[in-house]
């Protein structure tokens, strides 16, 4: 788990990208991993199907923060139905290695959100195990 | 310097099995998390296996030989945890846990005794089994919660006591905040809620397995504490309540063994404690929670508790040197008016990242909300780290998180 | 003659440890009360063992290596008790015991959904945990209880069904009666309280032990059984309920683990199965749980059933003979509709005395009302002898129990 | 405990003395002993202070109706003070040997419920144990 924390990590975590809110979200999901806490809330700016714009904006560990700050980066782009069908392999892509299954949840969240305002219901959670 | 009584210590440690199992990663198993739940000693686990490998039998009905010890060992249980807190046996009643204990009273007291209009007064500190019980029950009844606050260290702020007591008829008060180890001044408190009229709960949850307690002494109505945290097995727990008030409560769960006499229509109810007793009891974890309070006896609850007040010392001022580097410790930093919890933040590394380096070298402390959040909320933390302890616990697992927080500092880049 | 498996039954015997320990009179023993609570195997006191050697921790919110262990367990039992009924994990609730899981309907369910002048139809069989929260729930709504008879041989009398399932609301009835070992016929009854739109909870507590259960096929709203009557650790039972039934239930017990968020005035609840189980689990009696039915899943539910049911007809043909002495056998003698249980009196030998001259063979059974107090009184016995049987009798216990039978005919001068 | 059930025994057993009812007790009271549903009912017949006549009924085992039985025979005559004051001694000596801890209770169950007729209350009750 210590090796989970390269610089690369750190970086998102303490230099997060696409922080902050939209001024008029088309979309916009928010949840929180009750068990630890952190918090994440998803803004998207759809036009045409297609995600022009995110910003996201929450609290929480160096893995929740990271993986959603480097999520905004991987979607910018996407078709929002390509956004809505996302596996968590676009988060294990994104941060590599050394998760330990105790911190699956906070990974995933931000992904969590992100299908929840792309699909705007609850059904179809990535699997987090 | 702190003087500990290291060759107890050493005694106690070769007590717990789980302390000499290294971790995956070869590591030496630093527990630091029994405000969660405790280790068990050797003498509890082996009470577990006699009782399953010698006399397992239900208890109370039975005629023959392994029934009779099974009983006599279930009921000699409870007079042994009554002793531990200086109650009578027929005050007290097995439950699962704290939880159970302190639901009991809002159902079974509470939907009795409390009506529209009426305060329960409680304490911003308080875990959720001692606030959530009070919310739903004052929802259903009509009565209002009122708080006693917290002030920025942790500690309960009584300059307006005697104003928040006015017309309050039940205080539900913590004994020890299990977030911040806030030791609550209850012998300031309790006098005058009775003086108000105020019945009185006290969450022992964190008070029966750090502290001497004696019910009668600190004149509590009710004290709610659970097994696990207290060296006993998983699933048992205590309400204490003072007998009268006991006598006056309608049965909380009904069917077997709390009955007198049951016909189709109507049923009359044992005496106490089985009045709250429905159904099979957890009889070997009671049995394990028996040996388990002798255990602490044994040892002294005095000896309990400057261990750990050695303890806190100890980390105290191993920690200081970090506090320039970021480290932000939370509750009363004082080892009189605290029990064995440190809650803390260093610099930008979240409590759940650090609790995973930390569990890299085999430390086990608890992230996040400590079943606390309106106090996080109030004190504007997300999470906290926090490292608690007990009797098993050494300035050798202080070092250990010491170093711990080090080496967390060198993978943040600090 | 019977064709006992005799080869499987020797080898569950030598699972059992209790077993192979004589007795203090030096008498082998003669277990023959398992529907009071039954022994536990190896595999289950092993798991506990292991569970506090190495890796006891507080689930669900723990970073470190042993917690993680731990919750993964606990959650790994609940799937497989699950799996067991046929359910799915979401629909298990962790309950102490079938006493705490009927009593949560009762509150929950109950409580939001009963009003005055609603019927509870229930049976004249039930265990006083089947009962008594429906009396006192009936005395806190207004609503009544109504009772299918049951006639001399202690089945149920189903010719008024029709009638008697008009305007119910919930039918509470046990699968299995503990007194006479009665098989209720659901599969007669259930789909009519179906389509009278009633709500169905089932007592487990006789069934699931014994018989194989299917709560998809049975089409049951709630199914309460404990795990201490299943080879599993006391301490630990279940409720099963249907999802969409759960989630509309407002939440039972209130405290750490059951809640979402918590402000200091509100608080919204956690998912299932969650939202009812406050507080810290029973976790080492849970993963025991676990290990129980895996145990009965590889023995094979038809297998325990079958072994049964081959007991009984050898205990009915071996205890024939003395009917003529005396012997009277309640409950329907037909091991097609009983489980395990064999009820009687033996001419004027009162059952405590019965039991008692057993005791000094090695033999343990059961004497008094077992929690059945209303169904005594109807059939007019003040109380009676009950040997009941699970996967580790054999002939040779039954046997015992004849030869016992016999002393205490000599005993008593008959 | 199968020594317990000697001849005499069984004959209080099977033949009950003082069993019945009085036209007029003076004093009564009713018990059960809840485990094993065993009940016994006394009833006295008191003049001058002294027990004149004695009655009992119930059901139950063995242990608890022979000692019930043989309980009347020792207190006719006796003073109802003293009879207030009995210990679970007497219960003892009328038995004899072989009562096993378990079933104490239905040995006592007699004189709890002569104890709860001659002194009216619930003080005072004989230790079971
Ligand atoms: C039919 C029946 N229902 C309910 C119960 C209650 O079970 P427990 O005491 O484990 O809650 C029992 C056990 O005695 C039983 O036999
Ligand atoms: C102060 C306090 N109260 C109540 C509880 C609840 O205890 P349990 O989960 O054993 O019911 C805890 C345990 O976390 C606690 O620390």
């Amino acid at each position: 788990m210590d090796d989970f924390y390269r610089d690369f990590i750190l970086d998102h975590y303490r230099n997060p990208r696409n922080q902050g809110h939209l001024d008029a979200p088309s979309a916009s999901a928010e949840d929180l991993n009750p068990l630890c806490g952190d918090r994440i809330r998803m803004e998207l700016d759809v036009r045409d199907g297609v995600i022009r714009d995110v910003r996201f904006s929450g609290q929480g560990c160096a893995i929740s923060q990271a993986s959603a700050s480097m999520l905004t980066e991987s979607i910018k782009g996407m078709r929002l139905e390509d956004a809505a069908k996302l596996s968590k392999d676009i988060v294990l892509e994104n941060v590599g290695i050394g998760i330990s299954p105790t911190r699956m949840k906070c990974a995933m969240l931000g992904l969590r959100v992100l299908k929840s305002a792309a699909i705007g219901e609850i059904a179809g959670w990535p699997d987090e195990e | 310097m702190i003087a500990f009584d290291e060759q107890t210590a050493q005694r106690v440690i070769a007590d717990f099995p789980i302390l000499a199992r290294p971790t995956s990663r070869g590591k030496r198993l630093v527990y630091l998390d029994s405000a969660a739940t405790s280790q068990k000693p050797n003498a509890v686990i082996d009470a577990l296996d006699t009782y399953y490998r010698e006399y397992n039998a239900n208890i109370h009905r039975g005629v023959y030989e392994i029934a009779a010890r099974a009983t006599d060992e279930f009921e000699a249980a409870r007079a042994k945890v009554a002793r531990f807190i200086n109650a009578q046996p027929q005050e007290i009643i097995w439950t699962r846990n704290a939880t159970e204990a302190i639901n009991l009273v809002a159902y079974s007291w509470g939907a009795h005794n409390l009506h529209a209009g009426d305060v329960i007064l409680t304490t911003e500190i308080e875990h959720h089994s001692n606030l959530v019980p009070w919310q739903v029950l004052a929802e259903r009844t009509g009565a209002t919660l009122r708080f006693i606050p917290v002030d920025g260290r942790g500690e309960l702020i009584l300059d307006d006591i005697d104003r928040l007591l006015e017309g309050v008829k039940l205080l539900a008060i913590t004994h020890v905040s299990n977030t911040l180890g806030t030791i609550t001044p209850l012998e300031r408190i309790l006098p005058k809620a009775r003086a108000a009229g105020a019945t009185i709960l006290v969450d022992g949850a964190q008070g029966a397995p750090h502290l001497p307690v004696d019910v009668r002494a600190l004149d509590v109505d009710f004290y709610a504490f659970s097994g696990h945290k207290m060296l006993a097995p998983t699933g048992i727990g205590v309400l204490y309540g003072k007998r009268a008030l006991l006598e006056a409560m309608p049965p909380f769960l009904a069917g077997g063994d709390m009955i007198r006499k049951v016909g189709y229509e109507r049923t009359s109810f044992n005496d106490l404690p089985w009045k709250f007793e429905a159904g099979t009891s957890n009889i070997a974890d009671a049995i394990g929670f028996g040996v388990a309070v002798e255990y602490l006896e044994a040892l002294g609850m005095d000896w309990v508790r400057a261990h750990e007040r050695d303890l806190l010392s100890y980390a105290f001022e191993r920690l200081a040197p970090l506090e320039a580097r970021g480290l932000a410790i939370y509750g009363p930093k004082d080892p009189a008016r605290s029990s064995g919890v440190i809650s803390f933040n260093f610099a930008d590394i979240h409590a759940h990242d650090m609790a995973s380096i930390l569990d890299t070298e085999g430390i086990c402390i608890r992230a996040g909300h400590h079943c606390t959040m309106p106090l996080m909320d109030k004190m504007g933390w997300s999470a906290t780290a926090r490292a608690s302890f007990y009797v098993y616990n050494t300035a050798a697992d202080v070092d250990a998180l010491v170093e711990g927080l080090e080496k967390a500092a060198r993978v943040f880049k600090l």
